[in-house]
């Protein structure tokens, strides 16, 4: 192995720089890894492929100030507001959409109530509903995941 | 009786309001924005609810979403700490509507102090020394006139300004002639307003300011003064009590005049009175602030009670359970307000926090809204610490405080504690004398 | 009048005496072991000397060292704080025949009491109960015949054991027989001396200590007790003051006795006398420790005073400045220490602080030695911090207390926060009980 | 192997702009990983060449809890403890050595006082002094660095 320090240096001094804890460049059969601080306990993260999905829903997925971890990676309906998750109009009334059911643009997913207002939720996209994650009638916090969808 | 309250604010006075309502037995909920998800008083709080992005425009400022928030957690009580909507009366009756106790005065009460001339006449007819002002200015012609009237230097406010903002020190009526119109298009941009009035300026003045509360009952106790003339571009960022210029005597007369004033008015929870000190001793009345303040730990100290708890009594029905006779102050005390800023440009400086030890020992209390290895995000006010001590002497509180500085270390982001040094080393503030 | 102190000691304590010396423009000198280059006391001292390895024995303990380190930094007195040198009254002559003032007792007053035997003579000599016990033990057939006659349980104590070690409580004959030999050979190894003697063991008592401060003008204060009954394995974890357990009537006639007593042999500096309060309401006297004690907060904060101030004015030749008469405590004030230790299995938890928020606000007192960002070494006690509240009644300050830990986030680490919150929430520990 | 520098800036600027504490790419056979602070734990960073050095003198080189920064690597003489230096026996007398001075173990080198006794501090390597640290009658902390020496 030939060992181009110069190179190495360059590397040492960007994370020097830098708030970063570790920096890892591979070439062909190259490897070269500078890392500062010490070893790593949170198992590490965005696997090979995770691509930024556009916004889903009335609001942007989550941004929970951590990667997510590699099985949280999808597009999510998230709730645009505090309040009260409904699945359907009334109690009587059947759910708006359940899994497995085809949704597009400006159809009603479900409705969050806050200050005994009714806020229809409606799709942004196209896509299938692949699961639903919150039980209705319990609190939602803004940008909890509502749903979870497969764009189309 | 309350058993939940909801803390529509983030940082040091969530954390301070979270302190009494735990130790009174009560559940807190914290409201926070998406960038606070691990900020101090998100992991504090007994419930967190995540109320929007992390313009405050859209959370901590968001009416519906704190009120929903309320909902959700069924909060009996807002309280609301300072800035944010603490001064909002719309954020008061939207919470009464809701069957929400909102902790602080009235809506209308807000009104009434909200602005400035209306807050003016109000204590001029209660009694209350103002300082010689004009009425609001049609034009520029008519800012001459008046300014000519009032004698220069004068002093250009918006009526719906506050903190210092939207004010100039005239000297000449070239100067009114010069500035008026920019005054104005300032005042619309920054308040919503460009109604103007001017005010005699006071050289030298001190900033004094009296701590009062209310009850639902009729009672009014006014609790002593603080003094906060050390200030920035008019921000105040050191602040004592007592002050050092006040006689037993004067703080007496003065106790009694605000007491009668807001007696008649029927004032309710927290409030402060802010006065002019002019170099012959004459008290001016500034402006009334309805809410808690940011250097109300300096009155706790020295009057041993504890303010934020008080203030949940007073919107919980119950009567203030104070002596019946004006407490005394007790030693004195001094707060350094702690800003994450650079302390000669005095830009923001956010970021993570690497290391950190807060000052401790004998007489030393922190009201902190951060912790080491948490972030200040660039969002919010700057403020993320106070210190404040507290001691038998001035003297003692001056050396307490230049030791607690010395020995606070806050890494990864710059502060102004260095700033704070200079004005405790400072000769003048040693002596109590006036420090610009 | 002092000018320079160098302090022989680390963590919180070093830095405890740095605080009093600075808030009274006292220089300071922090000496510290090469792994503690980092430590607070260490960054927060005017001035820092490496005396040594991370071995106690090479750095901390070793006196040619810490002497040294005062001559070059030209000190003018060396405090001890606790543990370590303390104790130690070769260290205590040392100081002395190189010019530095030792603050604390005389040295031959650290070896009247710090041996236990002649400790118990010497209290019993001047009038204070002490526990009924034996002479020094011959053989196994004389501790046989020792313990019958004081009557089982009895327990069988190592003359130069302290802080719990070399304790064993024995309830038969049989029991004499098969420990004594063992129990022999294991003070030998530990305290360097096979002296055993027996003392009656008392059933469920309450730990209670009175604090004194005598000066170089024959002055002796007493000021009021501690309760350190909360321990685990005979190490205090949590104390407070004053005892639930004393009346002012107790209280006050213990202190003219105590106060008599310490007159008698001029006893100089702080020091605190250890007493088992038993369920009759008697109190018998363990044992003396002349030096300052971990605990010591709680009485500065009922008593209004700060203890190492005064030692410090002590060994620089001034009199005491204390009320004539006895003081009474204000309030009540409660100690946890925080231990960097496994809450549950108590093994030491060393490691970097990667999160630290200590709790603030009112009555809170914090006493740390490290920092967010700092590493706690494997090498050293495991008290990390203390935090101490201060309320007017007991019931209040056991809310602030149950608050104060609910707001302490200390990550990258393990401590025993969890184990003081379990006791907090104890009803016994509300009924002022004895805790097991 | 090629590493494409600005490339690489560009990626540690969008980490320190986010919240994520990972970036990873890859590409064909290349590979590039940037991390911010995962972890804790206490570990060394040995830089390329650090080579530790044996003992010199009658105290261990110093630890100081800090990685050696490649300029500081090298081989000296440090106090065994606190003290005061002095570089002659007497204020008359010429000192011990000089830069330049071939030492040998046993040799003293200079004297350091601690409580009234004159301790003389002797080599333990063979070697010539390229380097005096400390001023005579200057104090000296345990560890402190007093001579770098060339061993031979």
């Amino acid at each position: 192995m030939k060992l181009d320090l110069d190179q190495l240096r360059e590397l040492i001094r960007l994370l020097d720089e830098s708030n970063l804890t570790e920096i890892e460049v591979e070439h062909d059969d190259d490897r070269i890894r500078v890392r500062r601080d010490p070893a790593p306990v949170v198992g590490a993260v965005t696997s090979v492929g995770a691509v930024t999905s556009p916004p889903v829903g009335a609001a942007s997925t989550t941004q929970s100030g951590e990667a997510p971890a590699a099985e949280d990676v999808g597009n999510y309906v998230t709730s645009p507001f505090v309040g009260t998750f409904y699945r359907s109009p009334s109690p009587e009334s059947s759910a708006f959409i359940e899994v497995g059911d085809s949704i597009a643009p400006g159809q009603v997913l479900c409705i969050v109530e806050a200050m005994k207002l009714m806020n229809e939720i409606e799709s942004e996209v196209s896509g299938t509903i692949v699961e639903i994650l919150i039980e209705s009638g319990k609190p939602v916090e803004y940008g909890a995941r509502l749903f979870r969808v497969e764009t189309s | 009786m309350f058993e939940k309250i909801l803390i529509a604010n983030r940082g040091e006075i969530a954390l301070r309001v979270i302190r009494s309502c735990r130790e009174r037995g009560l559940r807190t909920v914290a409201v926070h924005s998406e960038i606070d998800a691990d900020a101090l008083h998100t992991r504090l709080a007994d419930e967190a609810i995540c109320i929007g992005p992390a313009d405050p425009a859209r959370s901590y400022l968001h009416i519906p979403a704190i009120i929903a928030a309320a909902e959700v957690t069924r909060a009996d009580a807002v309280h609301p700490g300072y800035g944010f909507l603490s001064e909002n009366p719309e954020f008061a009756e939207t919470c009464a509507q809701c069957g929400l106790e909102f902790v602080g005065p009235l809506p209308e009460q807000m009104r009434q102090w909200g602005d400035k001339v209306s807050a003016r006449a109000l204590a001029k007819s209660l009694g209350l020394s103002i300082i010689e002002g004009t009425e609001l200015i049609q034009d520029v012609e008519d800012a001459v006139k008046k300014a000519e009237s009032l004698g220069f230097p004068v002093l250009l406010k918006a009526s719906g300004g506050g903190g210092g903002r939207g004010m100039h020190i005239l000297q000449s009526r070239e100067e009114v002639r010069a500035i008026f119109e920019t005054a104005r298009a300032e005042s619309r941009a920054a308040f919503g307003s460009d109604a103007l009035y001017f005010e005699k300026f006071i050289e030298r003045p001190r900033h004094i300011e009296f701590q009062i509360l209310g009850d639902k009952h009729g009672n009014i106790h006014v609790l002593g003064e603080r003094e906060c003339s050390i200030q920035r571009r008019h921000q105040k960022i050191l602040e004592e009590a007592p002050s050092v210029a006040m006689s037993d005597e004067q703080r007496r007369d003065m106790s009694a005049t605000i007491r009668r004033a807001m007696s008649d008015v029927g004032y309710l929870s927290a409030g402060t009175l802010e006065f002019l000190l002019d170099e012959r001793g004459e008290l001016t009345f500034l402006e009334m602030n309805p809410r808690i303040q940011v250097e109300h730990p300096v009155t706790e100290l020295v009057m041993g009670l504890d303010l934020v708890a008080e203030q949940i009594r007073i919107a919980d029905g119950q009567p203030l359970e104070l002596p019946e006779h004006p407490l005394s102050p007790r030693g004195h005390a001094i707060e350094c307000r702690i800003n994450a800023e650079d302390p000669v440009t005095f830009a923001p400086s956010p970021g993570k926090i690497t290391e950190l030890h807060m000052a401790g020992g004998t007489g030393v209390r922190v009201d902190s809204g951060v912790y080491g290895g948490g972030h200040v995000p660039p969002h919010y006010d700057p403020l993320i610490a106070k210190l404040i001590v507290h001691a038998p002497t001035r003297a003692q509180a001056i050396a307490k405080m230049r030791r607690a500085l010395s020995e606070t270390i806050i890494e990864g982001i710059r502060t102004n504690i260095p700033l704070h040094q200079r004005i405790l080393a400072h000769p003048a503030f040693e002596e109590g004398l006036w420090v610009h």
